[in-house]
């Protein structure tokens, strides 16, 4: 088990870089979304991943179920933060389609350019 | 056995998340962000979180794959340059990159059943939620009256980015006010998903109802079931054409789903004040407090997946009609 | 009634939130705008009686649905909060109050009952944010406030404020992404979300690693969002496109809420945990805080437009705030949150007094601003004293924080002095850069005739008098808010027992 | 009896799995959109059923089954009509099926 939450944490470092070099690194403000999303993602796998308990299930009783469980709390937190994220994207596309709109493009250096003239 | 699949899935998850980034065609990577998104929710579900995991899976390989979708459709399906400052942008991942394998060097064993987080807090929500609340999933009981607050916050950022996408793309015209070529058919002229989308469409709205109030007894709630009634709608309304859906759905009924929701949540929370306990102290709804404390999470529950809902389904139409 | 004022913490942040949805669904005229005013002023009232209770009887915390503190969420206020709270709810019924004509030209009807409930959110989100105990619900209300003051910038009317609105949620985002990964960190190390109790526990944890980059994390995150040098290229244009009523309320609170976080998490969290933190936050900080202070003072003496030079005086403000509390004592941190009250107060009234420019000039351009003393005299005569203010001349409040902020740096002794130097210079900086408007809006000929009506509203210039006033009267009467400060320096710093 | 059951279980799962694993050599190897898709079927198909009928004997007479049996029949419906969806698209959009001549304009279009 060790090995795998080894693993679970490389993988979130790994995510989260490639999501945050896609951030600053692309000019194309869908392709920021989408890394932003990614970055996020990472972030979600740390919580998770944290709250993971050798031998527990998921938080929820049963009958005859056995009296280990992993941490609620991280779960929970991560539900609301899966939300946040969906809706801070939302709400970039719909930046987005008005740049498209009043620039005609969608890469950030063509509407910098657009506006210095 | 796990592990083996643990790694499977974080590996294949780590390759996508490079294809995603290199691609150039966007909708190459919408996809495999959905792809990734659904990898994501197999390791929630190995790591024990089922709520988590069935999120995932309905809002980002479901709605946000539509949402950016609808987005391609009206900018373009091009990435047209390069990544800029390539050094310094590294520099700046790296140096972040650097500091979480710093702090991991004393970060507690995978697992550890006595690490602090699973020592203070925790334990105590696991033992008191068969005294206080009495329903099975604790990560309900957590979400919906321990912490209760939060999930009210959370239901006004979903409120917030469906105001703002009314706010900045309009709401969309309703169906008599367009001429008849521009209404959009949808996929009505094919036969094989049509009839296939009308057997499904009722099972699917049931089975958002099911995850919206089995979310007491196992993995579910008002945010996965808002996003698959939903996702359910949007079905609808490509098969059929969306000033149809809007036909059944009208706009203004969506803006008033918008409101009703965060309203009724603040209204469950304000009753408690009323009837003399704290806010969101959903034990005075009844004479009997975990009566009372069920009564709430259901109430604040269907407030959430209304939200969720209207939001949902607004920020489509609003983005759907910005393409006529 | 008295019943109510136990419940005033959440009441704060439920009001206008109760109201918001409403708003969307008002649709006659001026309704929504009434509405969101009636919040406000509500708002404003509950925080006057929160500062009362608070100075009587010590800070107020509050259990969400009754559950006991680390386990459910606490919400607390203190003299910091109790602060914070007059600053941004009072930003928002002033802005409300003297920006709604500006706005009726800029946001079109059918649009603003969507901009109201944005606004109400904002005004939510920040004061969700101030009297919150709880690390990971500050998280969720700097949401609600982060993607509200999206929409309200976004409603700019000129195309630029897409742009810089997108910029400004990409940064803001990451930042909030940051705090949450320090959160989290956190979490791992002490398994616990309540601010006090970590505080307690972070004591106890052996392994200093983790906290120490989730110190980082939470410390660069919140930089972001407070936009403090050099991380403040999402600000100017943000500022300068973004209406000009949402320029005036954001100006006054939005990234002070982000600073009052980072105060809350450095001073109170992390100080006294973590060995050398003291030192390192004014290592780090100081520096930063001064050339924040250069840079912005030099920037807007050359800016054109009175907008963006407002904007980048906004960087080197926040520089101040810095500055402050980077001695890391008493007298600095005092000097830092005192600049938090004073500084809205000009800014505030800077940005309304801009507002009524531009419902009578041709632009915001200092070119277009020629003349304007001569046509807009009484508005002119409120705007130079907030610019007094915002130099600091003995008499108005921003003397009192310069004052506090020099006397703070002199304590230092001779380490002290070239920071007093840099106070002097930015100062002669700012009395420059608003030379340079008066210069243009008394002394300029108008280009071109005047083609709108050529005075604002008289009620709207009582308002910015009012506005204006209050700068006089807190730099005569200093007490409340030097009370307020002192007592919440002396919180953050020697709360330990 | 229930090594039988245990047994029969296996051997569906693995043929499932083979299944799976042939489908994906297929999607990888085959020249363009319309056999590649018909490859992918399999996956869809055949690979689901015999997976889920391995499941299903595992879990015995339960809940767990009855679901099973629901995903089992969600998956029947949607996999062919996505299918159908997906091909009818490709064709609108102009994909042309393969034939030996054409194979260099082909290449570029998938």
């Amino acid at each position: 088990m060790e090995i795998l939450g080894l693993y679970n944490y490389w993988v979130f470092a790994i995510l989260l870089m490639i999501g945050f070099y896609a951030v600053i690194a692309k000019r194309n403000l869908v392709k920021k979304l989408i890394g932003l999303l990614l970055f996020q993602a990472a972030v979600f796998l740390l919580y998770i991943t944290m709250g993971k308990v050798d031998g527990g299930t998921a938080p929820i009783f049963s009958d005859g179920g056995n009296a280990i469980f992993s941490n609620p709390l991280p779960q929970v937190l991560i539900l609301t933060a899966i939300v946040v994220g969906i809706s801070t994207t939302a709400l970039g596309l719909g930046i987005v389609v008005r740049l498209k709109e009043e620039y005609g493009s969608i890469e950030e250096h063509e509407i910098q350019e657009i506006d210095e003239q | 056995m796990i592990v083996i699949f643990g790694i499977f899935l974080l590996t294949l998850l780590v390759i996508t998340a490079i294809a995603i980034v290199r691609t150039d065609n966007l909708f190459v990577a919408v996809m495999l962000m959905g792809i990734a998104s659904l990898l994501i929710a197999g390791n929630f579900f190995l790591l024990d979180a089922a709520d988590v995991a069935l999120t995932e899976a309905a809002v980002g390989a479901g709605i946000s794959t539509v949402l950016f979708l609808s987005a391609l459709a009206l900018t373009s399906e091009r990435e047209r340059s390069k990544s800029s400052n390539k050094i310094l942008s590294f520099t700046v991942v790296a140096t972040a990159a650097l500091v979480l394998i710093y702090a991991t060097f004393d970060k507690p064993r995978f697992g550890d059943p006595q690490a602090p987080s699973q020592m203070h807090v925790a334990p105590w929500y696991l033992e008191k939620t068969p005294e206080y609340i009495d329903i099975p999933n604790v990560v309900t009981a957590v979400l919906g009256s321990f912490r209760g607050y939060d999930t009210l916050g959370e239901v006004f950022v979903v409120f917030t980015a469906g105001i703002g996408v009314l706010f900045l793309l309009g709401s969309g015209a309703p169906l008599g006010s367009l001429p008849p070529e521009k209404i959009n058919e949808g996929l009505r002229h094919h036969l094989i998903p049509r009839v296939v989308g009308r057997v499904l469409i009722p099972f699917i709205l049931l089975f958002g109802l099911y995850v919206q109030f089995h979310g007491e007894y196992g993995p579910g709630g008002g945010f996965q079931a808002g996003a698959i009634i939903a996702a359910a709608i949007i079905l609808f309304a490509l098969l059929e054409g969306e000033q149809r859906a809007m036909a059944v759905l009208p706009t203004r009924l969506l803006l008033g789903l918008m409101a009703f929701g965060p309203l009724l949540y603040v209204a469950v929370g304000v009753a408690g004040i009323v009837l003399g306990g704290n806010f969101l102290d959903y034990s005075v709804l009844s004479s009997d407090s975990v009566k009372g404390q069920q009564l709430g999470i259901l109430l604040i529950e269907a407030g959430v997946g209304i939200t969720v809902t209207g939001v949902l389904l607004s920020i489509f139409h609003a983005f759907a009609a910005r393409g006529r | 009634m008295n019943a109510l004022v136990a419940h005033l913490p959440a009441l704060q942040v439920v009001v206008p939130m109760i109201v918001a949805p409403l708003v969307v669904l008002l649709r006659p005229r001026g309704l929504a705008w009434a509405a969101c005013t009636m919040a406000s002023v509500l708002a404003f009232a509950i925080a006057i009686q929160l500062v009362q209770g608070v100075l009587a009887a010590g800070p107020v915390s509050y259990l969400m649905g009754s559950w006991p503190a680390p386990y459910g969420i606490e919400l607390k206020v203190d003299t910091l909060s109790a602060l914070m709270l007059l600053v941004v709810t009072g930003a928002s019924v002033f802005s409300l109050v003297g920006g709604r004509q500006s706005l009726d030209a800029q946001i079109d009807e059918g649009r603003q009952p969507y901009f109201y409930a944005a606004w109400l959110l904002a005004l939510a989100g920040f004061s969700g944010i101030v009297v919150a105990a709880d690390a990971f619900n500050i998280f969720v209300f700097m949401e609600v406030s982060s993607l509200a003051s999206y929409v309200l910038i976004a409603g700019g009317p000129d195309r630029r404020a897409l742009p810089a609105v997108f910029k400004y949620l990409i940064m803001g985002t990451i930042g909030a992404t940051f705090y949450l990964i320090g959160v989290g960190l956190i979490y791992m190390m002490t398994g616990t979300l309540n601010l006090a109790d970590m505080e307690v526990l972070i004591h106890t944890v052996a392994a200093q690693r983790p906290i120490l980059a989730a110190a980082g994390f939470i410390t660069v995150g919140l930089a972001l969002k407070a936009a403090i040098f050099p991380l403040h290229v999402w600000l100017p244009n943000a500022y300068t496109y973004a209406p000009h009523m949402v320029t005036a309320f954001l100006a006054a609170c939005s990234t002070k809420v982000s600073l009052y976080i980072l105060l809350r998490f450095d001073f109170f969290v992390f100080q006294g945990n973590l060995e050398g933190h003291a030192f390192q936050f004014a290592a780090y900080l100081m520096p930063l805080a001064i050339l924040g202070i250069l840079v912005g003072s030099a920037v807007a003496m050359f800016e054109k437009n009175i907008k963006r030079l407002l904007a980048f005086s906004s960087i080197a403000q926040i520089g101040y705030i810095m500055l402050g509390a980077s001695f890391v004592t008493v007298a600095g941190l005092t000097a830092g949150i005192v600049h938090i009250f004073n500084h809205a107060l000009a800014k505030g009234a800077l940005f309304l007094a801009v507002a009524l420019f531009a419902t009578v000039a041709a632009g915001l351009r200092l070119d277009d601003l020629k003349g304007i003393a001569r046509r807009m005299p009484w508005t002119f005569g409120a705007f130079v004293i907030a610019a007094l203010s915002l130099i600091g001349i003995p008499g108005t409040a921003g003397f009192i924080s310069k004052w506090y902020l020099i006397s703070a740096a002199m304590e230092l002794g001779t380490a002290g002095l070239p920071l007093v130097a840099v106070i002097l210079v930015s100062s002669l900086m700012a009395v420059v850069y608003v030379w340079r408007i008066v210069e243009a809006a008394c002394f300029g000929e108008a280009t071109d005739e005047p083609t709108s009506p050529a005075s604002a509203p008289p009620m709207l210039v009582a308002i910015l008098w009012l506005a204006a006033a209050a700068n006089i009267y807190f730099g005569l009467v200093p007490e409340l808010p030097l009370t307020l400060s002192g007592d919440a320096a002396a919180e953050l710093l020697n709360h330990l027992p | 009896m229930t090594t039988l059951v245990d047994i029969l279980s296996w051997v569906l799962l693995t043929l499932g799995g083979l299944s799976v694993l042939i489908g994906g050599i297929g999607a990888l190897r085959m020249p363009d959109l319309y056999t590649r898709m018909h490859a992918a079927s399999v996956t869809d198909s055949m690979g689901t059923i015999l997976v889920l009928l391995g499941i299903m004997l595992q879990a015995g007479w339960s809940l767990a089954t009855i679901k099973l049996i629901a995903i089992l029949l969600f998956l029947l419906l949607t996999g062919p009509t996505s299918s159908n969806a997906l091909a009818s698209a490709a064709l609108l959009a102009g994909t042309r099926p393969f034939e030996e001549a054409d194979q260099d304009d082909n290449e570029g279009q998938e």
